[in-house]
């Protein structure tokens, strides 16, 4: 069992701010893995796990590292921080 | 020292915990809520972050902008929550020596935070509908060189 | 408005007189008097101004900052008089669209007011004696072009 | 008769704020020429002069100008407004 957290607007798509994921027992899982269970549970996800950072705690992990079932596994979508320009993403 | 905040942020509070008598050049960047985006009026905003991450990466980016640039002070907030317009979403306060050197380090600061900081905008138009922004894959220190 | 003063500066002053919903990058600049000059112990100075030309000076590179920076507010105000340390000498205010134009207009603005604002400073040092720091040949905008 | 306005640095080479200049009767003078006169009553401006900005009310005036000598010539030595950096003038 997996806690998966959504942020942003994942939460929106996948309509929660998180949720429990089954996960094989006995087995150790790297977040892309968790990343694909996931995808087969909430398919509207598609089009932003590939833009998705992922966080246990506070920090960053990658796809090839192993989850710690033990804690969220935290879905980041591109991040809007600081301050929008007049014209669009980069200023 | 905070961070993030759901409290309306204070540009003096930030002017007092930076003060230093050394330093002749100070540089302020804010950013605050327009009334317009893409076109659309824009009646009010909020900020959702992962806190859990988003207080350590403003507090590394601070020493990281002391150690890249000659300056002597750094100072970082960003709100979250219901903001209104012309509230302040993020304020950089950099103090130095020499001018240019403050100007460089307040605008790295906000470049690399846009990047690197956990938050997610969402806007509340005129018409009544909101909508998040979309935004900039999260970058690590590590991920960007 | 007012443009040299021998008031302490008010930042919250020029930010309400520039507040402008349309805007969401904000840069302030500030010059503040130091402690120390070229190893010496400064325990305070003074400004002192040609009036009739300094106010003039800083209304037209407002109006000059705004003409060549896509920027929707510049206020410039310079303090004239006695100041102790950690005062603000002058102030350079900017709003915009684009926070890249802000920068780039604030730096402008105060890149141009030290060679044009006659302005002279009198530094009164720690050991009792007094000097006026030397400067720039003081320029125009025709002369610089 | 020409009235000259010292400021900064100038006050204190002068020694006064402000002087008055016999100037030839019935004859227009140029800036430069106002500075040559002034040159002969104080000396000591000489290392100055070739810095100094002129003035008549809000405008600058350039050496070849005619001075109104209805109105004082204002001596402006090098500014140092805005703020001074770390190490010197350019910063």
């Amino acid at each position: 069992m997996l806690v998966v957290e959504f942020y942003g607007v994942l939460q929106q798509v996948a309509g929660t701010r998180s949720m429990e994921l089954e996960t094989p027992q006995s087995e150790q899982l790297t977040v892309g893995q968790a990343l694909e269970l996931l995808h087969e549970r909430v398919p509207g996800l598609s089009e932003h796990l590939p833009r998705v950072a992922c966080a246990q705690a506070e920090n960053l992990v990658r796809r090839d590292q192993i989850v710690d079932t033990h804690r969220p596994l935290v879905l980041l979508p591109p991040v809007s921080g600081g301050w929008r320009g007049g014209n669009g993403l980069d200023d | 020292m905070a961070w993030m905040t759901d409290e309306p942020l204070l540009l003096d509070q930030l002017l007092q915990e930076t003060a230093d008598d050394t330093c002749g050049a100070l540089v302020v960047f804010a950013g605050t809520v327009r009334d317009h985006h893409e076109g659309r009026g824009v009646s009010g905003m909020s900020y959702s972050a992962y806190k859990p991450m988003a207080d350590k990466v403003l507090q590394d980016l601070e020493q990281e902008t002391l150690e890249r640039f000659p300056v002597e002070q750094c100072r970082i907030m960003h709100r979250i929550g219901d903001l209104a317009i012309g509230e302040a979403s993020v304020l950089v306060v950099v103090r130095s020596h020499h001018r240019a050197d403050a100007f460089d380090a307040a605008r790295y600061a906000i470049d690399t935070l846009k990047v690197r900081l956990p938050v997610w905008k969402h806007d509340e138009y005129t018409d009544g509908s909101r909508a998040y922004q979309d935004g900039v894959p999260l970058q690590t220190p590590d991920s960007e060189r």
